[in-house]
């Protein structure tokens, strides 16, 4: 026993070591080229997956397993989340105490936009996600925030994704250095590996997607926040883009961050951005 | 309060085809809440279907029904615009009912 | 009972015919167990058993025979234990009733549907698996039992929330 | 795909107890070790549920006077922080690996 933990300590002084020595090129001011980016990002899926239909892959696993693609068309005929729909629905039009409504808070009153989120705020010099928007959207009207994960929250973004079905994403990346910092950390947030099991997101959902790991077939990464937020049966309810990214890191072991983290928000624009005319699908139903 | 029932008929004249979707939690008693203790069971026990003064389905249903149960079914001597009841009833005593237009 | 749009409203006057029936169920049951299905009470007493030939026999009182007139849809593999979507439609004539059962289930009686005249007789439902399973289909037509089976493999159960 | 790391991880979850009794204070001195690295873990936004839930299992020993298997679970918390800081150090760099270009 005592000998493993010397060659634990071993190997990872070891590994530190040849990291010191690769590590003077930190930094390589590599270009940001979101453009490029996107098309070799969605290149790699239409290659790897040639029989998928592109504006398929927003329907995550279910583009890749027949079996379970019937499973989706039977739950599809009265999906799960149409409580969820109507709750959103009704939620939206009821006016907040002051009078107003989501809907003057939103560019054409919020209706089939979900596909221009998130955005890059030159004035905050972040990014922002439709939660982020819905929260502060009340917040402007002196209402309390919801929850980022799941309840309300999910319902006013269900309604909001399914008014934009078949809207193709269109994320902007403005001319901002800022901007491009955003999506060049939430490129690398996305490849990065964490957790004990030492998986980066890319780790399942670009070298795996299809396969098993478990029991559940997993989903491309290409177009995979197209269908948020998602009713998931193995949460028996639904979910936001956030309670999807805290699952992730769960599941590796790593600890979840806060949700509309920074690095979420990034990680959010970066996948989105890459999904560029792919169609909203939201809301989705998923295993 | 929103009806706890969704329901879809349709008719092609001589079939009319059913849907429905309902909100329930249909809690088997055998699992366990956050803080370990067990949600007692709590399950729709009883769905009816009445059109025009009869029953034309009837489901019987335990716990091993899914969350937000849904059933499919169809039946003959319906037209278009006939009003179609659907009732439920569960293990605690809760229930709900509405009526909807065949289309 | 029937004049109510809340989930939970005269929760007592119905707790008390729910009682009733349990214990008229109960009562009832070793004498005659056939009765079950064929009157209007809720079956309480088969969905309380565990195995799937003592449910069967609690709901019907006799046992059932293969049939390829039984179309028995089911995923091989469940996508998530908790949701698994099963149809059945038959070419039997004079159907009456439509049952599913999950072999591995803690209780094997998911479903029991009545078929009334006018009614085809095909449903589709969902149900919950706790473990791989068969899934058996019973069709009661001219007062005879009729049985499919498929298994069903979970990964997932759905015995988890 | 590089295949060390998570190796040395499951070495580190495998620690095996002292030879001798371990005292109140080598709990105490191995606990602080182990936190300091969790926090250090924690500032590089790359905690693992491991680490968190190790520690906590050290402290709840500890507190209930187990310091054997109170000081185990301390190393191997420490262990696993520091793996995690290994992790998000190395990958400042390494995630480019993983890149579709």
């Amino acid at each position: 026993m005592k000998a493993r933990t010397a060659l634990l300590l071993g190997s990872l002084s070891a590994a530190l070591v040849a990291f010191a020595l690769t590590s003077p090129r930190v930094v390589a001011a590599d270009k940001v080229d979101p453009v490029a980016d996107a098309k070799a990002f969605q290149n790699f899926f239409f290659q790897k997956f040639p029989n998928v239909k592109h504006e398929d892959f927003v329907n995550g696993p279910y583009s890749m397993n027949e079996d379970m693609r019937r499973q989706w068309q039977e739950k599809e005929e009265f999906p799960p989340y149409e409580f969820a729909l109507d709750a959103g629905r009704d939620m939206f039009a009821t006016p907040f105490k002051n009078g107003k409504t989501y809907a003057d808070c939103f560019p054409n009153r919020g209706i089939a936009i979900r596909q221009n989120y998130p955005y890059f705020d030159t004035k905050e010099g972040k990014v922002v996600t439709l939660e982020l928007a819905l929260n502060r959207c009340r917040e402007a009207n002196g209402e309390a925030p919801y929850s980022y994960v799941k309840d309300e929250m999910a319902s006013l973004a269900a309604y909001m994704a399914v008014t934009s079905r078949g809207k193709l994403m269109d994320i902007k990346i403005p001319d901002d250095p800022r901007a491009l910092e955003a999506f060049e950390n939430g490129k690398r947030y996305f490849y990065t590996r964490r957790g004990q099991m030492n998986f980066s997101c890319a780790s399942c959902h670009v070298q795996s997607p299809g396969e098993r790991i478990r029991a559940e077939i997993l989903a491309p990464a290409l177009g995979i926040l197209n269908a948020m937020p998602i009713y998931r049966s193995e949460w028996s309810g639904m979910g936001t883009t956030s309670r999807r990214f805290i699952t992730c890191n769960s599941q590796t072991r790593a600890v979840p961050l806060e949700p509309q983290a920074d690095e979420y928000r990034d990680v959010e624009y970066f996948l989105s951005y890459v999904a560029n005319g792919l169609p909203i699908s939201g809301p989705g139903a998923r295993p | 309060m929103a009806s706890s029932i969704r329901v879809r008929a349709t008719s092609n004249g001589d079939i009319t085809e059913v849907q429905t979707l309902i909100q329930h939690p249909m809690d088997t008693g055998l699992v366990k809440d956050a803080k370990g203790e067990l949600i007692p069971a709590h399950y729709i026990q009883e769905l009816k279907f009445a059109c025009n003064g009869k029953d034309v389905f009837v489901a019987n249903w335990g716990t091993a029904i899914s969350k937000d149960p849904y059933v499919k079914f169809s039946f003959k001597g319906a037209k278009k615009g006939d009003d179609l009841k659907i009732s439920w009833t569960d293990n605690k005593g809760g229930s709900d009912e509405t009526t909807a237009k065949i289309a | 009972m029937t004049t109510h749009t809340g989930p939970h409203p005269t929760r007592r006057l119905i707790l008390q015919g729910a009682a009733s029936v349990a214990l008229i169920g109960l009562g009832n049951l070793p004498l005659t167990p056939a009765r079950a299905a064929a009157n209007d009470k809720y079956p309480e007493e088969a969905f309380k058993l565990k195995n799937e030939a003592d449910a069967i026999k609690a709901l019907y009182g006799k046992t059932a025979e293969p049939s390829d007139k039984i179309k028995l849809d089911a995923p091989e593999i469940a996508e998530n234990g908790g949701v698994v979507p099963i149809s059945v439609t038959t070419t039997l004539d004079k159907v009456t009733s439509i049952s599913f059962f999950v072999a591995d289930n803690p209780n094997a009686l998911a479903a029991s549907y009545k078929i009334p005249d006018g009614t085809i007789p095909a449903v589709a439902n969902r149900l919950k698996m706790a473990k791989t399973s068969n899934v058996t289909a019973i069709v009661e037509a001219d007062g005879k039992l009729y049985s499919a089976t498929k298994e069903v493999k979970v990964t997932v159960g759905g015995c988890g929330g | 795909m590089k295949r060390s790391l998570p190796l040395a991880m499951l070495l580190a979850v495998s620690f095996a107890p002292m030879a001798r009794a371990a005292t109140e204070a080598d709990y105490k001195a191995a606990y602080a070790a182990a936190e300091t690295a969790s926090k250090e873990a924690a500032g590089m936004r790359n905690q693992w549920t491991t680490t968190v839930s190790t520690l906590a299992a050290a402290r709840k020993a500890g507190d209930g006077g187990d310091f054997d298997r109170a000081m185990a679970a301390a190393k191997e918390a420490e262990a696993l922080a520091k793996a995690s800081i290994f992790q998000a150090t190395s990958e400042k760099e390494a995630w480019k690996a993983m890149e579709i270009r």
